[in-house]
């Protein structure tokens, strides 16, 4: 176990244990309080490790290109993802194809791996969707940016799970769970805590995946929470586990005990990932103004990536040709995104006045005639 | 046909037994809907025939079961939540504005929310704080809302049947104060196609009463005073047209526009505060397209600028009988 | 300790151990756990609890015949508190005079110890004010009836006194909390959770008096919560513990310690007063639709007037004369709601328009002036 | 006289540094307004001069940000919360209507509660869902809250001081797409007096431009596109009388009666949804003053009832020079 970085978190930096599996050199711990985690970890070898690894860095290689872009006033706004991988694909990976996600909107790294096109991710930054993808297709919701919102809607789901006989079968084809991602200043919302309940009470099979990044744009998570995060839902009959989140595979491992939980009827878990936003807010975030140089730095030696690399190199599961391979997915990935985001075309304007309503509905329906005889007398006029 | 006379409540109860009969993805939540039956016994008896899956009590929290009701839409099921009372709506109002009312849009039409939140509303029941309140113009306002209010138990049956297979979200006020008003259903009347190709069957106007001198607008509990004020007016010799609007959101502009077409003056009749209420947009709309055939501006009865008041003075805030006649008379003096 | 009674709250129901310093028997207890206390209550003699039996009674036959009014016509609703007695006289005994109270509204036993005139606490229920009294003369909040939105002011009320200087002096003529009611119900509302979110962050001086009554309106307490609520607190850093409701000593007891803390600077308590609601939810409530008998009869056993009357008798601190002076001004009491309540007086409908705001308004205004010719034309018309 | 030129949001932060050095009661409060100084750095340096304790930053929870301020308040406080941006703050609105618009009420006057809601509103800077919206109407049907948006450097500078020092509790709406637009601030300019004596200092227009042919009705944002507007009627020969109303609740109704019964039209524009919007109350009202001074019925400008649309489109949907143009040449040509 490692303390958490001193300073970054005044609640919980004095030597609250967390699951870790591999340490911040890439060696793999050996206390024997992780053990059971470790276990779920066991089977991992190195094609699994490196798919993770891959994951990682093609994640963080759309985190850069997305910030890039938006530089060059490609996309309106960017919400980086930098430091969170681990935390996001060891969890994600621990999904099985039938469950459902529901994230916030610096859940990057889920989706990812859950496959949701690296174009479709971005439409909503670049102004032309307020979602991007179907839902249905890789059973990923769409980003909710009323934060803390979509907890309730994954519990609903899951209730809905429930009715349809998917939860405790025993059949790992039909057992079901629903995962929400959520940060550490949603965790103040009244919704979530709403959810807690909904959940606790129904024994819903819902995995409430906080990502403890320490910060809420410039608000410490002392301005949230005087305990650490992870014990939340105690109060509300949910066990609570911290994790390190900057560590891939005990996110992996704390994720598969979470969903075991939920498929057989055990209801919800709450885990905190205790991790870092290594970059700003978003693209319009300076802070600088908030935070200081020298936690940034102590975070960066505890870089995910470099750890999973480390502990490939550390126990000869890397490969320089795979790696050069992987190294050229990430540009292979860079080059359609410069080129496909450039070519994402803006809507007609009227197409503001579709999917209001799934059936026709007279206010709207009369304001879009309107609205296409005056575009049409302007665009005449301008003639 | 098996028409019977029945109180508006046992309308209501008896739609959304048709509902949840009608598809089993149908289901009933809220605060004490189950055993008890809801505070005013609408769901009563449901869920012991449905069961507790089909019809639930939830935890007491309003954007807990209307954030859930999300979810479970978005599983493929129609809940139908109950909110107790007008007034205890508000902490569910985020979920209702900024996720059910956008899901649809958001998502270009690949995720549906067909979630009915019921709210019976309306005061004259001599109630505290909070339980009497009309706050429609709140969601009338916000676009990816169906906002009606059925004022005969016929329309109660037949607009909780079709809110229920609304792909839509549809809040559904019901004038509580009319809960024990009676009149005849036809329990057979067919569920209100939805196939876009008729009349839109929760945003049709229906002509209460025909008449030619003066439109009265109403919805909801107003719709009886207004039929009341008719009559009063009939007596002094003015012939009196209401218009019960049944859907808020959107409004049957053409139906009130013909009518006031006709009569050249018109009166809009609700509990809301008039400031900013639904008498405004009809005002507005009617006044735009009725420009030239308009006697007099339109008027307004409804609630004041107040938070609702005491008890013991509501009836001097509700619009009752003489305050509509009073409007009429300041229409026709014009 | 006491086991709960069986089948009343399913989740708590078995052996959740709580604070129990007189039995249902009317005896100490004598178990070494709750020492510390008993401890606290070892300064109450004959005379305080003496006190505490005659505000326990007069609670009930305000209750009794405020329900007799409502039968009768002159209200339009009533709220019972029967069964609640001793934790909320126990509990606002504990208080000091600078306290500020933050009540729901089933609280009559708080104003009956805080002082709050009785016929005042009566208009809300006639229809004549939404009020009924002055916060400041007593101390004593309105009622909230938007559940759990009244522990946010209570936090924020908490804040204020941290500001003033009015926590941690060890002056216990300067030292000042907060104390909140609610319900179990209402503990599920995201109001109260965000509640405990700003209590602990902030270690305000507040204290969260949750009365599990076992029952909101329908449903069981275990439609609320899956563990009992006094752990409610706990994920967000908030000490909790449950007091036996239905003992005034105990229930003074814990509260005096969770003021303590306050005071001191130690920040929010969560109690948990196990009790039950012996009556209907109000007036307008049919409870044989929901409950058994069974339990109601289980519960009566446990009656908190019965059980301070049998520890007084137990101890020969009871005293005929002395009881039939209490239940002399009991009837005085009665006396005083039939005649007072009775006449009070309809307000005039224009006063309607006052107090919406504090400061001239020109749509309140137009509407009153329009109100008041419009009232004297039909006067006249009337004529 | 202290005259300077700054920017809107340079005003605001003037304005609200002088609420917080004349009275030690006033605080500040909300996510992220200490350090960061807010997102859009309004209370930028104040947390720095004032202390943490007067410049607070509070747990992520509007609901929470609200409810402890009234708290607050009535332990004689005046907390100016902020609201990050428009879409949030739903979950603050059931504290804010059902506690903050009612307790001076419910106390009948025992309880004041000076809370000041500041929301930064408005479409136009190219930001995605939730930060473009413009919720005021939901907020003036409510009785007990003022409800205000400031259109100058000027008034943005008044007018928050004005609030702070209100007893009631004002919904401040900050029109976020103008911060950056300069004006002149006299720093010097009084707090406006709220002893019921003069004019009401937040529910009084202003008359920006003055005109003979039609009446422009705006606030907030739509302000500089009614100014815009009038240049362009200008140079085609119609003089166009431009009224900032300040105010949303109460409207300032006399000021623009008075206008439109000079001009005979009126156009109201905002960027609120016109479908149960601020243009239908203003429509209503004036059709009702101004029945036989009306050449043609008032025209709304405003929102199209659709959620908020996509950054790439909103160009399209906000009102602006074009569409008001539009509805002055529909107004002329009644
Ligand atoms: C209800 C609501 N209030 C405010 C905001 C503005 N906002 C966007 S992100 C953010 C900080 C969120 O912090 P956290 O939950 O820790 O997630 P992180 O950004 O660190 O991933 C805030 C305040 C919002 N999106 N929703
Ligand atoms: C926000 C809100 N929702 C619903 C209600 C309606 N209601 C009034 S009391 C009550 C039950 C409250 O139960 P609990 O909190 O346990 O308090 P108790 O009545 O048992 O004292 C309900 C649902 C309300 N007052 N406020
Ligand atoms: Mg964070
Ligand atoms: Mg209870």
């Amino acid at each position: 176990m490692l303390n958490a970085p001193e300073g970054s978190d005044g609640a919980s930096a004095e030597g609250v244990p967390f699951v870790q599996l591999v340490g911040p050199d890439g060696r793999r711990t050996e206390g024997a309080q992780d053990a059971a985690y470790r276990d779920r970890t066991a089977h991992l070898g190195t094609e699994e490790l490196r798919t993770m690894y891959r994951d990682m860095v093609l994640t963080r290689r759309f985190d850069d290109e997305s910030t890039a872009l938006q530089r060059q006033g490609e996309l309106g706004l960017y919400p980086q993802g930098r430091g969170q991988e681990a935390a996001q694909v060891g969890s994600a990976r621990a999904l099985r194809p039938q469950d459902f996600v529901f994230p916030s909107y610096r859940e990057h790294g889920v989706l990812q791996v859950r496959g949701v096109d690296p174009v479709d991710r971005l439409r909503i930054y670049r102004g032309t969707e307020h979602g991007g993808w179907d839902p249905a297709d890789h059973r990923v919701h769409l980003n909710t940016l009323v934060l803390g919102s979509q907890t309730l809607h994954a519990t609903g789901y899951a209730l809905g799970l429930q009715r349809d006989g998917l939860v405790g079968t025993g059949d790992p084809e039909r057992d079901t769970a629903v995962v929400t991602y959520f940060g550490d200043g949603a965790s103040s919302q009244g919704d979530v805590s709403e959810a807690l309940v909904f959940a606790a009470v129904n024994n819903a099979p819902v995995v409430f995946f906080c990502q403890n990044n320490q910060w809420a744009i410039s608000e410490p998570t002392s301005r949230q929470t005087r305990v650490p995060l992870y014990k939340r839902g105690e109060g509300f009959g949910i066990p609570g586990v911290r994790v390190d989140g900057n560590d891939v595979l005990a996110s992996y491992a704390v994720m598969t005990e979470a969903l075991e939980r939920a498929y057989a009827g055990g209801g919800p878990t709450f885990v905190e990932a205790y991790t870092y936003r290594m970059g700003a807010h978003t693209t319009s975030d300076d802070p600088t103004r908030y935070r200081e140089r020298a936690e940034e730095e102590e975070w960066a030696l505890r870089d995910p990536i470099d750890r999973l690399a480390a502990l490939l190199r550390a126990e000869d599961r890397w490969d320089d040709d795979w790696a050069a391979g992987v190294a050229a997915d990430a540009e292979t990935l860079a080059e359609r995104l410069r080129a496909d985001v450039r070519s994402i075309e803006d809507p007609p304007s009227v197409s503001m006045f579709d999917h209001v309503y799934a059936t026709p509905q007279a206010q709207v329906e009369t304001e879009r005639a309107w609205f296409t005889t005056y575009q049409d007398e302007t665009a005449e006029a301008a003639r | 046909m098996s028409t019977q006379t029945m109180p508006f409540a046992k309308a209501l109860t008896a739609g959304l037994r048709a509902a949840l009969d009608a598809d089993d993805k149908a289901l009933v939540m809220g605060e004490d809907v189950g055993r008890l039956g809801g505070v005013f016994r609408i769901t009563d008896g449901l869920q012991k025939d449905f069961g507790e899956h089909r019809v639930v009590d939830t935890p007491l929290a309003e954007s807990g079961i209307v954030g859930t009701a999300i979810g479970l839409a978005m599983r493929g099921y129609r809940p139908i939540c109950e909110i107790q009372f007008d007034g205890f709506v508000f902490p569910a109002y985020d979920q209702i504005t900024t996720q059910l009312a956008k899901l649809h849009y958001r998502s270009r039409g690949r995720i549906q929310v067909p979630v009915v939140v019921r709210i019976p509303y309306g005061g004259g029941i001599g109630a505290i704080e909070h339980h009497s309140e009309s706050p429609e113009a709140l969601f009338a306002h916000t676009p990816g809302l169906r906002v009606v209010s059925p004022a005969t138990p016929q329309d109660a049956y037949d607009m909780i049947r079709a809110a229920v297979v609304s792909p839509d979200p549809v809040i559904f006020f019901e004038p509580k104060g009319r809960y024990w008003s009676k009149g005849e259903v036809d329990l057979d009347s067919p569920v209100p196609s939805l196939d876009g190709g008729g009349p839109d069957p929760l945003g049709t106007a229906r002509i209460a009463r025909t008449g030619t001198d003066v439109t009265l607008v109403a919805y909801g509990p107003t719709v009886a005073t207004a039929l009341s004020a008719a009559d009063a007016l009939a007596a002094e010799g003015t012939s009196a047209e209401v218009v019960d609007l049944r859907s808020i959101s959107p409004l049957d502009v053409p139906t009130v526009v013909d009518s006031v077409r006709r009569t050249g003056r018109c009166v809009v009749v609700h509990e809301a505060p008039t400031y900013f209420g639904p008498g405004a947009e009809l005002a507005a709309r009617v006044t735009e397209e009725c420009f030239y055939s308009l006697e007099a501006p339109v008027q307004r009865v409804g609630g004041f600028h107040t938070p609702y008041p005491v008890a013991k003075v509501e009836h001097d805030y509700l619009p009752d009988v003489d305050r509509v006649c009073d409007a009429v008379d300041r229409a026709l003096s014009h």
